[in-house]
């Protein structure tokens, strides 16, 4: 085996901010006062808050050193499933910071904001374009926020024709944040069994789909990494007794310019920005959740609207059918900026190239790992493929333990444990900006620990170990909640 | 062909790797999908921009946008342009920040996790509460967050919320309510710019109460008095905020006796790029915790018995708890908690409370100027930044003139309060000179 | 003792750049081609360079992970002694990045380049009064250049006097580029020994100054962190027989609204804007060495000068007795950006508060270490203290083995071996923008140190054992010199 | 007072540390320095700036200075515009780059020194040259620092330099050898542009010979020719250059027979920055070496054997040798060599050709233009990106009113060659379009 990525370096410990600051010092430049100083009502009038007094230095060093401390995929290989942790370039950084955009207030009359609603008018048609659907909405913040939007664009265009019926079908493959949303808008998740071949089958649906039921939510490709072969079928049936079909659009990357899904039958759809546009996550964010729909649900999309109106863009409340608003403004502009920038800087034949390296390096990672690892489904993946730690299971070695030894070869895990369908799961997407050699040496750190688990599978419970701090205690940390210093 | 920089695969490349997997080119990688689910025609988007032309472009959108220091925007409303230091923005950039996903694996993620634990720390602080979670969207999502967690820890079926708060963050609620049972109740504002508490007096069947501080008009609420009328309800208080500079000079939520604290943290150190990503603030009393939305960063140690840091108290959340979920939050807003953070530590205390009079002292000369030139201030409640004031009808040309000389006068408060027709919401903070409003002034009046 | 500063925590292995390049990658957006492609000189042609191809991944995960292989100011404190590493402020790089600087043609017609040149000219203004001499000339690129400069106006102005005599007096004290730039023009060091409170003995110079001597340099504060105080003895001597001083000011940080230079009798002194005022110094550059002049030498600085007329700034090269030229344009205008916003933000009081700070630093540590660590010149200091490893001789501890050892500790370490005068010297150099806390730290690290050096040595002569690299083979590399791959 | 941000030091800090010093004022610090030697006024530089008035101040200061997008500056003559990528900017903004020392202490310096390392070589392959150094300053200092090598390694006393080198570059070559007893001889240059090299064969005390190519015409010598006529002779030969991308199209000068390259490295992803800070590329033949001004770095291993890296070599240099060393370089310029390896990697050897064709082109375009509309290009000699052409004695009236439209028509030569009145050197890199090219012939014929 090649050195691995992994090794151990000088870094530097920090405490916590309060427990190096000072009073009398401070970071910030306070602007020139030209103004006299007012007395304050003191029936209103508090003491300010408790913080820490810092110097500039302080602030600096704090955050560096800690920032030393994070895997980041500007450092290494990040292979975590269904989050496409793909590349984010430095040119998106570049635009989205310049302060025409960066120091634009919302709420600016419309003719003095012409560039970015222009920007936004142009990302939601390239973004309708993309998911082949007919309309798109920007507003969402997140992908689970589109999902809310979805479920409250079932509501709103359900109750339109009648009844906003009150179940949904979400499938066992489903991420959390699926019927965690139709909870939120009051629909009853009932759970559908994917098959053995880790898809829906017609069947199942036609047995729950009934005429309370608003219809489904489906992610395509699914979590398991598979095509949802059967989603036509399925659609057909959900649409014949006037449900809808939702379709978590979080795995795109596997298929932009290779499936319509307006064709497949897809009524709503949701994408993450964060995840198939390039825009960095952000240790959790923020992201951007725009939600694509077909031509009768348009008029149910949130307001305002970005119209064109004589070659002007203007913001439109006129929507009567409108579902309401879900952001105090348009949603996430940084984000839009950054992945609008992606769009244009990949065009059609690089988005396209994108989700076949995507799907390439996931399939290359599944034929050279089967084998070593349980791999459940068989079967062609998309964008990721999910193993298990079955194999490693009569040496006591867990899919946690490896995860965390993976660490010390210098690559972020996988998803692990997800989706639940597989018991110790181990999803890996590389996605498409992992070059051949990475994935080489990948591969072959994911033999070695799986050598390892045989051999000497005590390395493994005790990983990482190359890390400033071993394996923590989550249930310490549940037990006896510490939530602020 | 051109060679996408970002996609590293070498013609050579691709085919080892089709051999490998014994399929004979990238389309085959699809031949499974059934060929009617197969997208048969390119995608309809432009071709793609060199950095170069992308550069140019994004130059050409952006310098249309009118943005100090070229124009002066007296406008707040949910939105406020402070100073961002640049050892602040340098820091957020940071690669190891901004290119990491959400901290699932603490021992490679103690960077966000510290940082965010701070950030949680340092706005309890802020908002003399004692729990904050690590982020929500918006101002508006938490809001709606809130009232949903009033229901879940009251079991009753009614809110109310006052007309001061900001009117878009009440439309975001009612459209989270729409598809519930839930009622929203409207209690209407008085002459002073307050909120009219009367209403209350007769509603025991409420789960929640909201009011803005300071709201929507730049008037502090008096909080504490709500505090008092609710006392023997079940209701539960929550006070949000668009602006939560103020409580560097006003007393907190918590102060005045907040269950929850909620609101918008763009003024910590977050640019206002045309209203998002922004920072959804959120934190409560510790006994509510686990009917709170959205993550939790926790103290801990490790197997040696070092600190360290994690996300907890996930039972409450979708991964774990799928439908049952306090909310269906999963990718929140941490790298605006992050700068959040920094900003705040950069003030600290002594700056913040500064920062925090001198935003409060040029509101204050705003409003004297605008009253020595004769105009009418409605509410006579202490504002922060922030004051409603009340033009002739002529204004609208006044404005459009002053838009030609790149000042831009605040808000009409007409679309938002019909009753409210001719008034303009006006915001002044430590970026806007005395010189600055002297020249409003007098264009006005001109 | 405190948790120490330095730790070990995950980072990265990385080839070098030509072992993971592949052909057919890229990471550079080639221009769209307007015009067609023309033949080239089959005589002149050539085949290109043999560069690795590589994607903006690999790049941008490269010198991430190399960059995790450097401590730096903005990591922890970095008392390297004579170099000033003091905090390079960030609003200073937003000020150099602005396009209307990064993108300027040096040969603009000057009408087009009013703001730069104004720039320069209150620079140049701020500098001649910051050190209390006449005149200031910004075009040398660092401090030797700044040195060569000064010995450049030495030769020209005393040629002009008649002879531009043979040698120079330079300090035993002095740093390797005085005497090395004195020989670059001529001039033959020669070597005057500081008498044994540090500093010089105006008898010293008293013997060797002669007719044929075109002067001194003199460093002052001096290398051992000691104010010269016979300065003006000396340069009367100096002067007296015709001869001119020549100061060093890499140490002004100590003395900034303290001493005037100029009243001390200085003829020609240079700065360091990457020390003394805040400019990063870049792994090693670039710098720059500004020189400032008492009257009678103006006339002699290099060409162009900003000059002002009728309120504009013109460049002007109407100086007939001008030294020439050292810089094919101005100088670094990038670090002088930095120095002029590092002076803009600190005003007059600030930086006379960074000096006292400065020293009071140096003081702090001295007073804490002496009898720790030998102290040959126990006399208040300046802005540096220099130690030896003589009180750990006993124990076969050398200062280099010390040196590592504190990487370990988290701190760099502080200038070794120089200056000469002091035998396994130690200096240490805090400056200002290190914290009462980060110092009492350091102190607590270095008297660690120096008890692990009695009690187990070996510890010392194997460290740093937290880096990624132990200590590496310098006689190899000089030996078997391998100076690319 | 307000608190300085970058002074950490509060009043107890620093009364405790007095106290620890036993001294009872800041003041008490200096009170060792003899009375006649303290300054006893106040510095009169102006007051303090805040961050934001700094911004603003800059601002307005950049803001005056003619740039592209705005600006279409024809200009190249030693400063090039090429685009830079914007991850290269990003990674030498690093911190634990830009912050650090000279890599004295190589344990904790070892990512400065492996992209230095990296530097090292593929400037070397650029140039074809056996060995290259860390950085001079510029491409000045890199010719004068060359032709004292060349008399260090030849023991002659005299030099020859065309007068087709950057005139800028033979003025500090004049200044570093003004001092000395060496001697410099001008080489005239022919009809052609090239360097006349007829007066070398008569001259046999020559310890180096300096031609720069592309020459300050954008021609590219005959360098090969030069190598030949120097054979027999002790003369070293130096190849300048101000544009090393001309060897993506063009021979290397170690092909073509240098013993030393060197020049200046702008166009390798630095910004123009009015002229500095540049980068000055140093290399020569690896029998040299020891005679080479400047840092190296050079590779060894660790106690364990693992591979690092060192600076090496130091016995040439001032801090061991003083007053005996090779030259008096110490702080170098690093950081602009970094950015350089960066950008020479983010090309690759393939999009390094790639572009070297696109400027060749570019100019060609511009050449076949002016000619197109009637202008005479004096020298017949192939170019890279830059060329010379002469207008009539009118252009100067036509230079002024193009600036008025924001073009920079080149730089005028008159001053620097007063045999070239009325020609001007003139330069199309990628950032010039076809469409600015034809605009400004356009304006020109006007
Ligand atoms: C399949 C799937 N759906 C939905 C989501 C939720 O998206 P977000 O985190 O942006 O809210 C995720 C993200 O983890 C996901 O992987
Ligand atoms: C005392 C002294 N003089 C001169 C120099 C040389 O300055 P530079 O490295 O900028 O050329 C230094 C820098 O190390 C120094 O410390």
């Amino acid at each position: 085996m090649k050195e691995t990525a992994g090794t151990t370096g000088l870094i530097f410990n920090e405490p916590l901010l309060w427990e190096k600051g000072k009073k009398g010092r401070t970071a910030f430049s306070l602007p020139r006062r030209d103004v006299k100083e007012h007395a304050v009502d003191e029936n209103l009038k508090g003491s300010g808050p408790d913080f820490p007094d810092l110097s500039e230095v302080d602030i600096v060093r704090h955050y560096i050193r800690l920032s030393q401390w994070n895997f980041s995929v500007d450092s290494g290989m990040y292979p975590l499933g269904s989050c496409t942790m793909k590349y984010n370039p430095k040119t998106n950084e570049r635009q989205s910071a310049l302060p025409g955009f960066a120091m634009a207030h919302p709420l600016l009359p419309e003719p003095f904001s012409q560039g970015v609603l222009k920007l936004m008018f142009e990302l939601e048609q390239y973004l309708t374009e993309i998911t082949g659907m007919d309309a798109t909405t920007l507003q969402p913040a997140a992908g689970a926020h589109g999902e809310l939007t979805g479920m409250l664009l079932f509501y709103t265009y359900l109750k339109s024709k009648g009844t906003p019926r009150s179940k949904i079908l979400v499938p066992d493959t489903a991420h959390g944040t699926n019927p965690a949303s139709a909870s939120l808008c009051g629909y009853r998740s009932i759970a559908l069994k994917s098959n053995e071949r880790g898809v829906l089958s017609p069947q199942a649906v036609d047995e729950l789909m009934d005429e309370d039921t608003a219809g489904i939510m489906v992610t395509n490709p699914n979590t398991l990494g598979l095509f949802e072969e059967n989603i036509k079928a399925v659609a057909d049936i959900v649409h014949a007794r006037g449900g809808l079909v939702y379709c978590d659009g979080a795995n795109m990357n596997a298929v932009m310019g290779i499936v319509n899904m307006g064709e497949l039958g897809v009524d709503v759809l949701h994408l993450n920005l964060h995840k198939t546009f390039s825009s960095p996550h952000g240790g959790g964010g923020p992201g951007s959740g725009p939600v694509c729909v077909r031509k009768d649900l348009e008029p149910f999309l949130p307001v305002p609207r970005v119209i064109k109106k004589k070659g002007k863009y203007e913001l439109s409340e006129d929507f009567p059918d409108s579902m309401g608003k879900v952001h105090a403004f348009y949603g996430n502009i940084g984000v839009m900026i950054r992945a609008y920038s992606y769009i244009l800087s990949m065009g059609p034949d690089g988005l396209k190239k994108a989700s076949q390296l995507a799907v390439l390096n996931a399939a290359y990672v599944k034929d050279n790992l089967k084998g070593t690892f349980h791999l459940p489904y068989d079967r062609p993946c998309m964008h990721e493929c999910v193993f298990s730690d079955k194999l490693q299971e009569p040496y006591k070695v867990k899919t946690l333990d490896m995860a965390k030894r993976l660490m010390d070869y210098g690559f972020h895990p996988p998803t692990i444990y997800f989706p639940l369908v597989v018991p110790g799961a181990l999803m890996i997407e590389p996605t498409e900006t992992e070059s051949k050699e990475t994935i080489d040496l990948f591969i072959e750190s994911m033999k070695a620990i799986a050598r390892e688990a045989q051999e000497n599978p005590e390395l493994l419970h005790a990983a990482p170990q190359k890390t400033r701090r071993r394996r923590l205690d989550e249930t310490l940390a549940a037990r006896k909640p510490r939530l602020s210093g | 062909m051109t060679i996408m920089r970002y996609l590293p695969h070498t013609p050579e490349d691709i085919a080892a790797m089709l051999k490998a997997v014994r399929i004979d080119s990238l389309e085959g990688l699809f031949a499974h999908i059934p060929d009617d689910c197969r997208r048969h025609e390119a995608l309809n988007i432009p071709d793609h921009l060199t950095e170069w032309e992308l550069n140019d472009h994004m130059d050409t959108l952006a310098g249309s946008m009118a943005v100090s220091p070229d124009y002066k925007v007296f406008m707040g409303a949910g939105s406020y342009e402070h100073y961002i230091p640049s050892a602040v923005s340098f820091l957020v950039g940071r690669s190891e920040f901004a290119t990491a996903y959400t901290p699932y694996q603490p021992e490679v993620s103690q960077g966000t996790l510290q940082a965010i634990y701070e950030y949680q720390t340092l706005t309890s602080r802020l908002l003399g509460m004692e729990v904050a979670n690590a982020s929500q969207y918006d101002g508006a999502s938490s809001l709606a967050e809130a009232m949903l967690m009033t229901i879940r820890v009251s079991k009753k079926k009614a809110v109310a919320v006052s007309r001061a708060v900001h009117p878009l963050y009440r439309r975001v609620l009612e459209t989270y309510f729409e598809p519930t049972d839930l009622e929203i109740r409207e209690l209407p504002y008085l002459g002073d710019g307050t909120t009219d508490l009367s209403p209350l007096k007769d509603m025991d069947d409420l789960g929640g109460v909201a009011v803005q501080s300071p709201n929507f008009f730049g008037c502090m609420e008096n909080v504490e008095d709500i505090r008092h009328t609710l006392e023997n309800k079940s209701a539960l208080l929550v006070v949000c905020f668009s602006e939560p500079l103020a409580y560097g000079l006003y007393k907190t939520p918590g102060e005045c006796g907040a269950d929850i604290a909620c609101g918008e943290g763009q003024s910590l150190g977050i640019p206002r790029t045309f209203g998002g990503p922004a920072l959804g603030m959120f934190a409560s009393k510790m006994k509510y915790v686990r009917n709170m939305p959205g993550r939790l960063v926790g103290e801990t140690v490790d197997l040696d018995g070092k600190r360290g840091h994690v996300l907890t108290l996930s039972a409450r959340e979708q991964h774990i708890r799928r439908e049952k979920a306090t909310s269906n939050i999963c990718t929140n807003h941490s790298l605006c908690a992050l700068a959040a953070v920094m900003y705040m530590a950069a003030l600290g205390g002594t700056g913040f409370k500064k920062l925090a009079q001198l935003n409060y002292d040029k509101s204050e000369y705003l409003k004297s100027a605008l009253t020595g030139a004769g105009f009418k201030l409605p509410f006579s409640q202490a504002t922060f930044n922030e004051v409603v004031v009340e033009f002739p009808a002529s204004f609208t040309k006044t404005y459009q003139r002053l838009l030609k000389k790149k000042m831009i006068a605040g808000l009409p408060l007409g679309d938002f309060y019909p009753e409210l027709k001719n008034h303009y919401l006006l915001c002044a903070t430590e970026t806007i000179t005395k010189a600055d409003i002297e020249t409003l002034v007098q264009e006005i009046k001109k």
